[in-house]
């Protein structure tokens, strides 16, 4: 019962979404159009749920005195300011002027463009290390970075504008880009296409169940 | 160089919160730590507010309410995007994800999670079968001949770099003789690939950068 | 709480079931029942049936408000309609001759679109198009499938307005049972379907273990948690940032139950920090499952799994900070991973730890492959699994995914031959809506 | 020590800090290098050009403040093409966290252009469920999305008269950052639905769309800071993309030296025979 229901209630909607790709008529459309709508709403709850976990985890940590627990008490601080201001300042929470468009703006948007801005130090640490030629394998991966990169700003053009036009660096980034990254990325595309169809079609017909473990 | 510093409470918190953030270049400090889980918890809370607002209330809430209020029709009398009374349905299944908190009651929330499942596993399957399978064999055949050189050869390159990397994904049998050597071409074209899309990457993460200290420069201490 | 009126549920607008609504013995009728009118699809393109326009005004220009001294133009003629295939019934498509007087600047401005459920009106506007424009698509959400509508098209100009001499009908929407420019797409997913199904049936039969070639990325999972054993060190598992909904994250956790098996044997402590919910609660029974299958259920730490936080960034402080306390010998990323690879990849480097990526993020595989020891390119994270625990259900799926491949070579060269000589029938057929 | 080997013991530390003032420097002294708008860049901004004016067009922006510098600039400027062309300009958000940024840069540049909110241009705002929602979208967009960004009913407002679904546009401009972004237009949207698209994306997704436009699933695209820097050079404005381009050259050529320099090191360990 535990198992058997979700199994089952797996495979019929996962089986009429897959219809539903190919049978437009009213009698598929329409459920199956109710079943999204269900999902998205579903999923918010996730979200919700996720947020409560959270708080829960935190909340536990601080009081067994975790180490590092005065910085959980930030978090959980964070997330409850956060989400009683949102509900208290109701559906226009995101209107101008609001404190939640403040914390919005100055508290997350500037901490995620930071933590974002991180990776440009990385990129040039990971270059100066990772790219040592070693292999023909290696090699063919530190050249085309190395055009591909030259080719995609101004400066590039500018060191090679003696060249005849299709041999500029520019033009070889993009024959590079059009061709042979083209054709490995559209076999890697393929590849992982038939991976998710296989895994998609073991978890519709229930053969691959492992999502639904756990204790009964 | 002239500073115009800015006035704005609001500028300097978003300006000393990145200045958190960039100080883990140097390494791990308490400043970075406050950030992080600051960041976490904001978050989080941001994420439960627009859901509740933009999804639960919106999508849910206020349908339901129309539907029951006996002024707009029968509650079950629903339509194409309007699903009225049958919406108690999402309402209980996302409930059912909280059973998890209670351990004799947890396995309810498997109900919900077939439907997610059931749904996203259709949708992904025929979406990937369309659009990368399908879609993208349709895109690999062109015409070996194109009547000018350069261009039949960039179609020969790629119709071998293609079949050569598709190869190196052959997992049947050990990679010898024919194969071993097919699948050793596609490698070098997947190296290619890889430090092309390196190479490309390089200009969105230096990017970020860049609007950062755009931001630092002209916002906050206000560069002219 | 005001109340909303959802998407016009009042005006009239009526939704694909028909008019019988969708309540649920409705649902039920509308389920079973056969369509309303069968047969009325076989109407769709047959030539139309013109009906004179019976009602005197509809004749005459109005010039209401009209440019004194600019005649009204000469009405368009020759309405005809054609059913919009592959839909539910939601859309006509119509076409018309445009006026004469099109050639004469400044005497059409456009074209006017009237629908009605009798010849004789009222009428509704549908649609308006500029001069020039001699076609339209009616899927206006009033639009109902099965019911015979009428329609006319009026000439719009600075002197008034002219309705057509004659209307259009009846027409009617009809809905479908199979999108014909799908079939590329059903028939080569049931070939791969069927193949993944053959061979995990064959696989189940045989009782052994099929031949999967050696994949190193995965052979060296094993070598860094024996590393991480020798150094008395933890081992690391990221099951990539995605919920549930993401077939990689499927696929990660299910490895995960294989690691956590060798991860036993070796006695070696894992820890497995995740973002979302649903997937938290999966790994907390894949790390307990591969402990039981080892025979060590006794070992199994419940704080080895952490939730964490579904911000993807947030996620990665959190695992930079325990990259930095806990100091693990061996990373293993496998999942679905976004701009955080970098990140991971560089901070796990510097902490001098074996790592191990996968994922079928093309646009991630580039910093996997230059930061990490080892990394599972594309589908080689789906052939993991398999090759991990050499289960049926699982190589049975590679043996299909392999077959198809094949396939799907010989197509596209035999493809490619066909289009060298210029035929172009096998393209056409794959082109898909 | 051998400068090579000193480069080989060099803490990352150092790097960071070159990194950062190369960026810096060109945002204080511009150099002002010219710009060659790509055919993807010319696709793009063609397919606007082509549009008849008055069109009306779905803008999906599915970004937040993370991927601001490259992105911003993209919609601002294609939203200046789009209502120079006098279009009707309808836009949705699919990505979590991006709804308030991105009405902030509409209202923004509504403002600069004299467009009336409701009128001429509208912000759906957010919605939750990724391609479920692009598919309902292809149903109906006013059941999809009863409300705008401001909580006012889209039944009521007048840009809103008549769209139905994805055929009620003459063109889809996808501005997205990662999942749900362009990829899933192009699965669940453009072969459902055919509508033509165009995108403007991170220099980290466009190589994965590349196959998407050469198979005329995208009609055009832009890449990255320097997409929408040839687009801004191609409208002849001089917008943040522009400014940011030198410092992109600068870190470009950097990060190349650095992986000379990184040959050169291992090159002379290898000749003294130590591993």
């Amino acid at each position: 019962m535990k198992r058997e229901i979700p199994l089952f209630v797996t495979a019929a909607v996962g089986l009429f979404m897959i219809l539903s790709f190919f049978v437009p008529h009213q009698v598929v459309s329409v459920p199956a159009d109710f079943l999204q709508q269900c999902a998205i709403i579903v999923v918010a709850f996730g979200i919700v749920l996720g947020g409560a976990n959270l708080l829960r985890v935190n909340l536990e940590a601080v009081a067994r005195r975790e180490s590092g627990w005065p910085y959980k008490l930030v978090l959980v601080a964070g997330l409850i300011v956060t989400v009683v201001i949102g509900l208290v300042e109701g559906r226009d929470f995101q209107a101008t002027g609001t404190r939640s468009t403040w914390i919005y703006d100055q508290v997350y948007s500037s901490m995620t463009a930071a933590m974002f801005a991180l990776l440009a130090f990385y990129i040039a640490s990971a270059a100066f290390r990772a790219f040592r030629i070693r292999t023909v394998e290696a090699a063919l991966l530190a050249v085309a970075a190395f055009l591909v990169m030259m080719g995609r700003v101004p400066l590039g053009g500018v060191l090679t504008a003696g060249l005849p036009a299709p041999f500029r660096v520019e033009s070889v980034a993009q024959w590079i880009m059009d061709v042979p990254q083209n054709a490995a990325n559209r076999a890697i595309l393929i590849g992982a296409a038939l991976g998710v169809m296989a895994t998609g079609l073991r978890v519709i017909l229930g053969i691959e169940r492992s999502y639904l473990s756990g204790e009964d | 160089m002239i500073l115009h510093p800015s006035h704005d409470p609001a500028v300097w918190v978003a300006a000393l919160l990145t200045l958190c953030i960039f100080s883990f270049l140097y390494r791990d400090n308490p400043f970075y730590r406050f950030a992080e889980h600051l960041f976490v918890g904001v978050s989080a809370g941001y994420y439960i507010v627009l859901n509740f607002w933009t999804v639960l209330v919106t999508n849910l809430w206020d349908p339901l309410a129309g539907a029951f209020d006996g002024r707009h029709g029968a509650p079950f009398a629903a339509r194409l995007g309007d699903y009225r009374g049958f919406l108690l349905l999402p309402a209980l299944l996302g409930l059912l994800l909280f059973s998890r908190f209670v351990g004799r009651i947890a396995w309810l929330a498997r109900w919900s999670l077939a439907v997610i499942i059931g749904v996203y596993a259709g949708l992904k399957t025929t979406g990937f079968a369309q659009g990368d399978f399908v879609a993208q064999v349709h895109g690999s055949i062109q015409p070996l001949w194109t009547g000018h050189w350069g261009t039949s050869l960039s179609a020969w390159v790629f119709t071998v770099g293609l079949v050569c990397s598709l190869l190196f994904f052959y997992f049947s049998r050990e990679h010898k003789g024919a194969l071993g050597a097919a699948s050793r071409l596609g490698v070098f074209f997947l190296m290619i690939s890889f430090g092309a899309g390196y190479g490309y990457t390089v200009m969105s993460r230096i990017s970020l950068l860049i609007g950062r200290f755009q931001f630092l420069l002209y916002d906050w201490l206000g560069f002219r | 709480m005001p109340h909303v009126e959802h998407g016009g549920a009042d005006d009239g607008r009526d939704g694909v079931l028909g008019r019988a609504g969708l309540t649920a013995t409705g649902l039920l009728v509308a389920l079973l029942a056969p369509p309303a009118h069968p047969g009325t699809t076989a109407m769709a393109g047959a030539p139309p049936i013109v009906i004179p326009d019976t009602a005197a005004r509809a004749a005459a220009p109005d010039t209401t408000g009209a440019v004194p001294g600019v005649p009204a133009p000469r009405p368009a003629r020759g309405l005809v309609w054609k059913d919009v295939p592959d839909d539910a019934g939601r859309a006509v498509d119509l076409a018309w001759e445009a006026s004469p007087d099109e050639g004469v600047a400044g005497r059409v401005d456009g074209y006017r679109l009237l629908r009605s459920e009798s010849p004789g009106g009222p009428w509704t506007v549908v649609d308006s198009v500029a001069a020039g424009v001699t076609a339209c698509r009616d899927e206006s959400g009033s639009l109902q499938r099965d019911v015979a509508y009428f329609y006319r098209v009026d000439t719009r100009g600075p002197g008034g307005v002219t309705p057509a001499g004659s209307v259009t009908g009846p027409v009617l929407a009809t809905s479908q049972w199979f999108n014909h420019t799908r079939w590329s797409v059903l028939v080569l997913t049931m070939l791969f379907f069927a193949f993944v199904l053959f061979f995990i049936q064959s696989a189940q039969g045989e009782g052994k273990k099929p031949f999967v070639r050696r994949i190193p990325g995965i052979d060296a999972i094993e070598e860094a948690i024996g590393r991480a054993t020798e150094m008395g060190r933890p081992v690391l598992y990221v099951p990539g940032v995605q919920d549930i909904e993401d077939m990689q994250t499927v696929q990660s956790l299910i490895i995960l139950e294989s690691v956590a098996k060798t991860t036993a044997r070796y006695e070696t402590p894992l820890k497995v920090p995740v973002t979302y919910p649903i997937p938290f609660t999966i790994a907390q029974e894949m790390v307990k499952g591969g402990y039981l299958h080892a025979g060590r259920p006794e070992q199994y730490d419940p704080d080895s799994v952490t939730f964490v936080s579904p911000e993807q960034f947030a996620y990665v402080a959190a695992i930079t900070g325990v990259m930095m306390r806990d100091k693990p010998a061996a990373h293993i990323f496998l999942g679905a991973f976004f701009a955080e690879s970098l990140l991971l990849a560089e901070a796990g480097f510097e902490s001098g730890a074996i790592q191990v990526a996968g994922t079928a993020n093309a646009d991630q595989l580039p910093f996997f492959v230059v930061a990490c020891d080892y990394t599972l390119i594309g589908e080689e994270l789906f052939a993991a699994s398999a090759y991990l625990s050499g289960e049926p259900k699982l190589v049975g799926s590679l043996k299909g995914a392999d077959l198809m491949k094949i396939a799907i070579i010989l197509l596209v060269l035999a493809g490619c031959v066909l289009e060298t000589f210029g035929q172009h029938g096998l393209t056409r057929w794959l082109a898909t809506q | 020590m051998s400068l090579a080997s000193s480069f080989e013991r060099l803490d990352r530390r150092w790097i960071f800090a070159i990194t950062g003032v190369l960026v810096l420097l060109p945002l204080l002294w511009p150099l002002n290098l010219p710009l060659e708008p790509s055919p993807p860049v010319r696709a793009y901004h063609a397919a606007i050009a082509a549009l008849p004016p008055g069109s009306r067009v779905l803008v999906s922006a599915d970004f937040d403040p993370a991927s601001r510098p490259e992105l911003e600039p993209m919609a601002r400027t294609t939203l200046r093409q789009l209502f120079e062309k006098d279009c009707k300009v309808v836009v949705v958000v699919l990505y979590q966290g991006g709804a308030r940024f991105v009405d902030e840069i509409v209202q923004d540049v509504a403002r600069e252009r004299r467009r009336r909110d409701g009128v001429d241009y509208v912000n759906l705002g957010y919605k939750a469920g990724d391609e479920a929602v692009m598919v309902l979208m292809g149903q109906s967009i006013p059941n999809t999305f009863p409300r705008d960004h401001r909580g006012r009913e889209v039944g009521t407002l007048p840009v809103m008269s008549g769209v139905q679904n994805y055929s009620s546009f003459a063109l889809l401009v996808s501005i997205s950052t990662g999942y749900p972004g362009t990829k899933e237009y192009v699965q669940q949207v453009q072969g459902r639905f055919h509508i033509p698209i165009i995108a403007g994306v991170t220099a980290v997704t466009a190589p994965t769309l590349y196959p998407y436009l050469q198979t005329g699933q995208l009609l055009g695209m832009l890449g990255g800071m320097a997409g929408a820097a040839e687009y801004e050079d191609l409208r002849y404005e001089r917008g943040m993309a522009s400014r940011g381009m030198d410092a992109q050259s600068l870190a470009h050529l950097f990060i190349a030296l650095c992986i000379v320099l990184g040959n050169l090191a291992q090159w002379e360990r290898r000749r003294k025979g130590t591993p």
